[in-house]
């Protein structure tokens, strides 16, 4: 495709513009637009059925780049870059690229939860964590994955509550789900979901966040997160939409921390509350991490619980 | 732990109290309309609409009661919608009522979109708190003591209701519209405003039960957040055979199932043969369950006659 | 007072009309929302019947969308005629989804039109067992129908999560939970090149008519209908009551069920959990208003097929939010649901 | 001052008139009569009175002052109260609650039950109409919900009473009872509009009568001034000969019984069957008399395969009888239930359809599972001109058409089959003496023809008319089964009060 002075970005997210997963793209593309480098246009809320038609009406109606997740669609959404070829996609996906013009990205932030983990092992008195999930898919599970593997690493005697909701959408029932995981015994919860860490917060135990920072709304209960940063992904891309050089490549990468797409959470209201000597081991990962000396592991499969 | 320590555990019942108000609040919504002769399947959308309203009411400034109220008025606006045009239009109650859910889902949504554009994280409120001075009552009060008044007000609203029907001169003539509309007119009764009476009444019940969830059982309004429990109370209340009393048992049994569920599922609870099965299976139980109640329950109960049945006056 | 007064005769105007009166009183409620969103609201109309008609593109679009609607709305339809309150068409789409895929994406060494032929009649089956089930129920213990199929919706979408996430899912799909993919030439053919459109809407059609017949001249017509009209009468008149409702009850399942292999060889080629945008609720609409009518299930399900995609492409097009859509869908419903009444009704003003 | 005046009034349902141009007054403390054939739109009349129907021009006016249209709760206010012909109960309400709603304010806290039961009581002991005030009107038997439906206009002190058939299900003593209430009633200052088509009780009850015909008032007369039989003749346009029994039962004496009944019992509470023996021979009609709730109608259920008996055995023909409806009208037995709305008909469903529903595995209206609709049409457009069923055609629901206009398509269904066995439970119910006396004449000419007859009837003139034997039930017992010839209206009335003569075996 020829190159673009400012490129216009359709999105077209399967889940409301809140929920944390969509909120990365879709706060960087407002900041692009923002800025004055893009032209920004989104659907959000966009039912299966409906996905490939607005795709398609938005690649019709002349978006240099499409993204957005088409987890659930991949078939449909190769589908529609096949018939646009001029059009850059770049989707969100479990799948490999494809060429010329499909490419995709996922939040490959393990690294951080690696480290998170770290931080629940040493923090929970008890060696018990809870994690309170939506759907046991692929995004969800390596991160569970990854924060269990470093939790271990710090105490292997740890055991883990593993439960899904079975929604999205519904905090008052992740809530619900985290108040037993408490009642339980749990003393650290992993945050997957919105409600988890209101119910940490009101029976004053510890979470870790996952994709967005919410220390702000839980100051004492938040000690730290995986944060993922789509900017480094999605201003990759633009530049190549601009230079007219995109190609279906795979962004993976420009989620991980040496791309600065991941980190882990400045400690905040919890500096000086985490050991030291623990919180030298996790700089000392993330270091690893950073060197390319440690590779977290990516295992998408269901998390159990172990917890008895 | 064990199965029956859990019995003991006031957490668990305090969980379970939680779970079942939502789900008490709109039952009694859909038993009041179908007691009336008329279905609500609106109710899933007017939940959506309580919680909206409700929580934005609280969000712009309002106290909580006020969201409350809100809520319910919010709900009675729609219930209004659903009269007009099941009761003197005499419409099909079926797709007036999935009109109806559309309807205040979207514009929900839309106006939380319109009204609140720039959104990421969605704004938080200060919910209800729990009544921590209800702890000294005996047996009840450690388990009440972490409820909302909203819940109080779902459990008192189950006598009222029962007394309500029973004694009450209207509550025999809502009653009576459900039975039979031309036994009614024949009593110099008004149909229409009777019905629209009862459904304006319990729509604005399923308004408290949505504003349940942004105001108490959590302090943000989130879309798709109602996720189907509007069609449990819909379930609910056959299985309650139209009944407040029942109506209580049922929601409390949905909510025990769901509580334990959530127990099971994390391994928190063993149940012998129900441990580490899959996690749709834990998620299935309560659903499972109320239809195994149901048929256990000898219910060929007596439903409203003239529930769903149109009633046009001066004609056949 | 406004009162309403039964016409003597049908009027075909007011038929006709009617849904024109339901789309001049939508756009009003659009027109308001518009403005309040801060929308230009002139075109609003237009791009609302282009988004819905006004390509090949945006045609293809409405007549896939119509394509599970006709069938699952021709499945409530059969089943309310019979007083047969099915909620579940939602949860039956799935399972005949689900069955599809199980057959259809099978290594069974079939030639492909009798592996196709398998695939339907799997659908159809697996889905009017599931719904023959609540029928037993209602029949034998007097279990309310409304609420088992609408648990049943529930259940089963758990069911096929498990599925999904179990034995039927795909190795190659990344651990996302979704199904196997049906083979290529088991797909419906496209009805226009470079669009979604496929022949499982001829099959839709095709059904509807059959049904209509089937209502229309059989005994078993008459008596689903008379079972539906009052049950005792049913009973002392010698129609066979039970045998009526399980049949009603098997042919409902397999039309919604038929809806599931339908969406899943004519538009996604596998199974995942949001395959549906709650088709089978929608299909309860669709039969009411289309009166029950199974050749009038036809030009509803198109109807509200046309709102939803011309709506939805509009919203797009005046960039305001496109929950939108869903507002114009839900009052283009429920104004034509009125104005439906004036074919047999006229409005008095009375002193 | 008159009580009631109706000026004009005129009501088109679609292309039907059924009232046109209608007037008429009723005096104080006066009993008028209305009178007409089957649809002449007398229900139609007072439906407008009362408010459930909007007349189409007209004015009613109430002791002088005008009635708004279409308000029931006024034309309450105004002092009337209305009986209607068919039901309009709360089948899943007692009948105190029947009863009570609507006379309370409704923002009071607590009904005053206490004493409105202590009303009712006083109210059904003076006028005669006991019923227990706790029981569930759905478990109530058609008589006995027809003195419900009076009790509830009496409840409410109503000043002119409208009663649309009242009697057509009560027996002699009852409907006894309820005209000294209403001769109490009206000597009080009181009005009654009262339809029937018993024109016994017409001429006793009622002092002037007013006749519709297609919707026209056609004449107006006093009861002195005519006799039963002209107001017959006004009504119907001809004379009218009420048929009776003429010849013997030619049944041979020792045949098999066409129908047997051994020790059978059958239901359970109220209604319930004792253990009784009967039999019915070919050629005969046995008429089955009693007060309405003691056990005819389990009796019925029974014959109609609707129930099955919970000890004894039923023969047919010597055969153990079939099981299910459709079994029994298939081995020849033709069946008219009492409620030709809930049992007799689908209301939804066109004329034509309701005329075949019975006989679905007749080749004759159904081939390959599809129905022949030509001939069904035929054989209905056959049946209605047969049977003057009188409809806007064969495509109209069975709901809107009149409630004898109904029985008769239902009697006519059921006797065109040309059965060996009829069981007919009410079968001249609410119809007008021209159809009576058709019917009448219909079941004695399938008796003729070597037809047995199971004839189950509260009229006990129609009993004596029609029947060969006749049997009493009570408590659900058998109490006594003679040859009509030994029966007089005493003794039939004694023995449906329950007095049993001794020496009277339990079987028939
Ligand atoms: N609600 C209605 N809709 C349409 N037609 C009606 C309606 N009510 C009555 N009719 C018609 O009006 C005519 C008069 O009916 P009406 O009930 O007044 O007769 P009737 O004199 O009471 O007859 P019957 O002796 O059989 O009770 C009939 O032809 C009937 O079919
Ligand atoms: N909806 C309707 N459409 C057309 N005609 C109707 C309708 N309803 C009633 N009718 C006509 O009205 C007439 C009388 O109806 P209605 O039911 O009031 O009579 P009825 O008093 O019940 O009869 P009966 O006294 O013989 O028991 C009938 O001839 C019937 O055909
Ligand atoms: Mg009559
Ligand atoms: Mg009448």
């Amino acid at each position: 495709a020829p190159p673009v002075e400012r490129p216009v970005v359709a999105a077209v997210y399967s889940v409301p513009v809140e929920q944390q997963w969509v909120s990365r793209l879709h706060i960087v593309l407002t900041a692009a637009e923002a800025r004055g480098e893009i032209e920004y246009r989104f659907s959000e809320n966009i039912s299966n059925t409906d996905f490939e038609r607005v795709m398609r009406q938005y690649a019709e109606a002349g978006a240099h780049l499409v993204t957005g997740d088409s987890f659930a669609l991949e078939a449909a959404a190769r589908r529609v870059a096949r018939d646009y070829p001029q059009t850059a996609f770049l989707m969100g996906s479990s799948g490999k690229a494809q060429a010329p013009n499909f490419a995709v990205f996922d939040n490959y932030i393990q690294e951080p939860s690696y480290l998170t983990g770290m931080i629940a092992g040493g923090l929970s008195k008890n060696g018990k964590i809870g994690m309170v999930g939506g759907y046991p898919i692929p995004e969800v599970n390596r991160l569970m994955h990854a924060f269990m593997e470093g939790a271990r690493e710090i105490n292997p005697k740890v055991t883990f509550s593993v439960l899904f909701i079975g929604s999205w959408f519904d905090p008052p029932k992740a809530k619900e789900a985290a108040f037993a995981m408490i009642d339980s015994g749990v003393d650290v919860l992993y945050a997957e979901r919105f409600g988890v860490s209101d119910a940490a917060k009101e029976r004053g135990v510890l979470a870790i966040g996952n994709v967005i920072d919410t220390q702000a709304q839980y100051p004492q209960t938040v000690v730290a997160s995986a944060l993922w940063d789509m900017a480094p992904t999605l201003n990759a891309a633009i530049a190549r939409v601009k230079a007219g050089t995109f190609v279906g490549e795979d962004y993976g990468q420009y989620s991980l921390m040496k791309h600065q797409g991941s980190s882990l959470a400045p400690l905040g209201t919890f500096e000086g509350k985490v050991p030291a000597e623990l919180m030298a081991k996790v700089r000392e990962r993330e270091a690893a991490i950073l060197d390319g000396s440690f590779i977290v592991k990516v295992n998408d499969s269901e998390p159990k619980s172990s917890a008895r | 732990m064990e199965w029956l320590d859990l019995l003991g555990q006031n957490a668990f019942w305090v969980s379970l109290l939680r779970l079942a108000t939502p789900l008490i609040l709109g039952t009694l919504g859909v038993l009041l309309c179908e007691r009336a002769g008329v279905l609500n399947l609106g109710i899933e959308g007017i939940m959506v609409a309580g919680a909206f309203v409700g929580w934005l009411s609280v969000y712009a400034g309002a106290p909580l009661p006020v969201g409350v109220l809100a809520a319910a008025l919010a709900g009675a606006a729609f219930g209004a919608l659903h009269g007009f045009l099941t009761v003197p239009l005499a419409l099909s109650q079926h797709v007036s009522g999935l009109g109806v859910t559309m309807l205040a889902t979207s514009l929900s949504y839309f106006s939380y979109r319109v009204l609140l554009p720039g959104q990421t994280t969605p704004p938080t409120i200060t919910p209800f708190a729990e009544m921590r001075w209800l702890e000294g009552l005996p047996l009840i009060g450690p388990v009440l003591a972490g409820q909302t008044i909203l819940t109080l007000m779902a459990l008192l609203a189950v006598p009222l209701l029962v007394l309500f029907f029973k004694y009450s001169p209207l509550g025999l003539a809502i009653r009576l519209v459900g039975e039979s509309p031309a036994a009614a007119e024949g009593q110099g009764l008004s149909v229409v405003k009777l019905r629209i009476g009862a459904i304006m009444a319990g729509s604005a019940l399923m308004g408290v039960a949505g504003s349940f969830l942004t105001l108490a059982a959590f302090n943000a309004f989130f879309f798709n957040m109602v996720s189907g429990r509007g069609w449990i109370c819909v379930a609910l209340v056959v299985f309650a055979s139209w009944r407040p009393g029942k109506a209580l048992l049922g929601a409390l049994i949905f909510a025990f199932f769901d509580a334990l569920q959530l127990r099971l599922q994390q391994g928190a609870v063993q149940l012998p043969g129900l441990s580490g099965l899959p996690y749709q299976l834990y998620l299935m139980l309560p659903y499972l369950l109320s239809i195994l109640a149901l048929m256990l329950m000898s219910r060929r109960a007596a439903y409203p006659q003239a529930l769903m049945k149109p009633y046009r006056k001066g004609e056949r | 007072m406004l009162t309403l007064e039964r016409r003597a005769t049908i009027s075909a105007r007011a038929l006709a009309l009617a849904p024109l009166a339901a789309i001049g009183f939508t756009l009003m409620i659009s027109t308001l929302l518009l403005a309040l969103a801060g929308a230009p609201v002139g075109r609003a109309f237009a791009l609302l019947i282009e988004g819905a008609f006004g390509s090949r593109f945006a045609l293809a679009e409405t007549l896939t969308r119509a394509t599970p609607l006709m069938l699952t709305g021709l499945a409530c339809a059969l089943a309310f005629r019979a007083r047969f309150y099915n909620i579940g068409a939602e949860g039956q789409l799935y399972l005949g989804a689900l069955a599809a895929v199980a057959v259809g994406g099978s290594t069974l060494p079939l030639p492909a039109p009798l592996l196709f032929v398998l695939m339907l009649l799997a659908a159809a089956s697996a889905a009017a067992l599931w719904l023959l089930l609540s029928a037993l129920l209602k029949n034998r213990l007097g279990v309310d129908e409304v609420v088992t199929t609408l648990l049943g919706n529930f259940i089963v979408l758990l069911f096929v999560s498990m599925m999904l996430d179990g034995p039927m899912k795909d190795p190659l799909a990344m651990g996302w939970p979704q199904s196997v993919t049906l083979a290529p030439e088991l797909e419906f053919s496209r009805l226009m090149e470079r669009t979604r459109a496929h022949s499982g809407l001829l099959l839709a059609l095709m059904l509807a008519v059959l049904l209509w017949l089937m209502q229309r001249y059989s005994k078993l017509g008459l008596a689903i209908r008379a079972v539906g009209a009052s049950p005792s009468a049913a009973k002392f008149l010698g129609l066979p009551s039970t045998r009526t409702l399980l049949i009603t009850a098997l042919i409902s399942g397999a039309l919604a069920g038929l809806a599931g292999a339908v969406e899943v060889a004519g538009r996604t080629g596998y199974v995942t959990l949001e395959m549906s945008t709650g088709y089978g609720y929608t299909g309860v609409v669709v039969a009411m208003l289309a009166a029950l009518h199974p050749l009038r299930v036809i030009l509803a399900s198109i109807f509200i097929a046309a709102i939803l995609v011309g709506a939805d492409s509009m919203s797009r097009s005046l960039g305001v939010p496109n929950y939108l859509a869903d507002v114009i869908v839900a009052s283009a419903l429920l104004s034509m649901l009125v104005a439906s009444l004036f074919a047999h009704y006229r409005l008095r003003l009375r002193a | 001052m008159n009580a009631l005046e109706l000026t004009g009034i005129s009501k088109r349902f679609g292309s039907l008139l059924a009232n046109d141009n209608i007037s008429l007054t009723l005096k104080s403390g006066e009993v008028l009569a209305l009178l007409g054939e089957n649809g002449a739109g007398k229900s139609t009349l007072v439906s407008i009175l009362f408010g459930h129907y909007r007349a189409d021009s007209g004015h009613i006016k109430v002791f002088g002052e005008p009635l708004p249209a279409a308000r029931p709760d006024l034309a309450l206010k105004a002092g009337i109260g209305m009986v209607h012909q068919h039901f309009t109960l709360a089948d899943n309400l007692s009948v105190l609650d029947n009863i009570l709603v609507g006379t309370e304010p409704l923002w009071h806290f607590r009904s005053q039950r206490g004493k409105a039961c202590g009303k009712l009581t006083e109210l059904g002991q003076r006028f005669g109409l006991q019923v227990d005030s706790n029981a569930r009107v759905g478990s109530l038997s058609v008589g006995e919900k027809q003195r419900v439906e009076i009790l509830k206009a009496l409840y409410r002190g109503a000043r002119i009473l409208i009663l649309d058939e009242p009697t057509a299900v009560l027996t002699p003593q009852e409907s006894e009872a309820l005209f000294a209430t209403l001769r109490e009633f009206v000597a009080g200052g009181l009005s009654v509009i009262f339809i029937s088509h018993k024109l016994d009780e017409v001429m006793a009850i009622a002092s002037r009568v007013v006749i519709l015909r297609h919707g026209k008032r056609v004449a107006e007369c006093t009861t002195q001034s005519h006799s039963a039989a002209q107001l017959a003749e006004l009504m119907v346009g001809r004379k009218v000969l009420m048929p009776r029994l003429s010849t013997q039962a030619k049944a041979a004496v020792g045949a098999a019984p066409l129908l047997r009944l051994i020790k059978v019992s059958a239901g359970s509470g109220r209604g319930a069957l004792q253990p009784l023996s009967l039999s019915v021979q070919a050629g005969e009609i046995l008429a089955i008399a009693g007060v309405s709730g003691n056990g005819q109608q389990t009796l019925v259920s029974l014959l109609c395969g609707l129930i099955a008996p919970t000890s004894g055995h039923i023969q047919l023909r010597g055969q153990s009888a079939p099981k299910k409806p459709a079994q029994w009208t298939a081995a020849g037995v033709s069946r008219i239930p009492e409620d030709r709305q809930q049992q007799g008909s689908i209301g939804d469903c066109p004329l034509w359809e309701n005329a075949i529903a019975e006989d679905l595995s007749n080749g004759a209206f159904v081939r390959f599972g599809l129905i022949r609709q030509s001939a069904a049409k035929r054989f209905t457009r056959a049946l209605m001109e047969q049977f003057d069923v009188r409809a806007d055609s064969i495509e109209t629901p069975a709901k809107s058409l009149s409630g004898g206009n109904l029985q008769k398509l239902i009697v006519g269904r059921a006797l065109s089959r040309e059965p060996q066995l009829i069981v007919a439970d009410q079968p001249t119910w609410g119809l007008d003496i021209g159809a009576v006396a058709y019917v009448r004449e219909q079941l004695l000419a399938a008796r003729e023809r070597g037809a047995g007859i199971l004839l189950v009837s509260e009229d006990l003139a129609e009993v004596f008319a029609l029947a060969d034997r006749i049997a009493v039930l009570c408590g659900g017992r058998l109490v006594a089964c003679k040859a009509a010839a030994e029966w007089d209206l005493t003794r039939l009335g004694l023995a449906m009060m329950g007095h049993q003569e001794q020496e009277e075996a339990a079987a028939c």
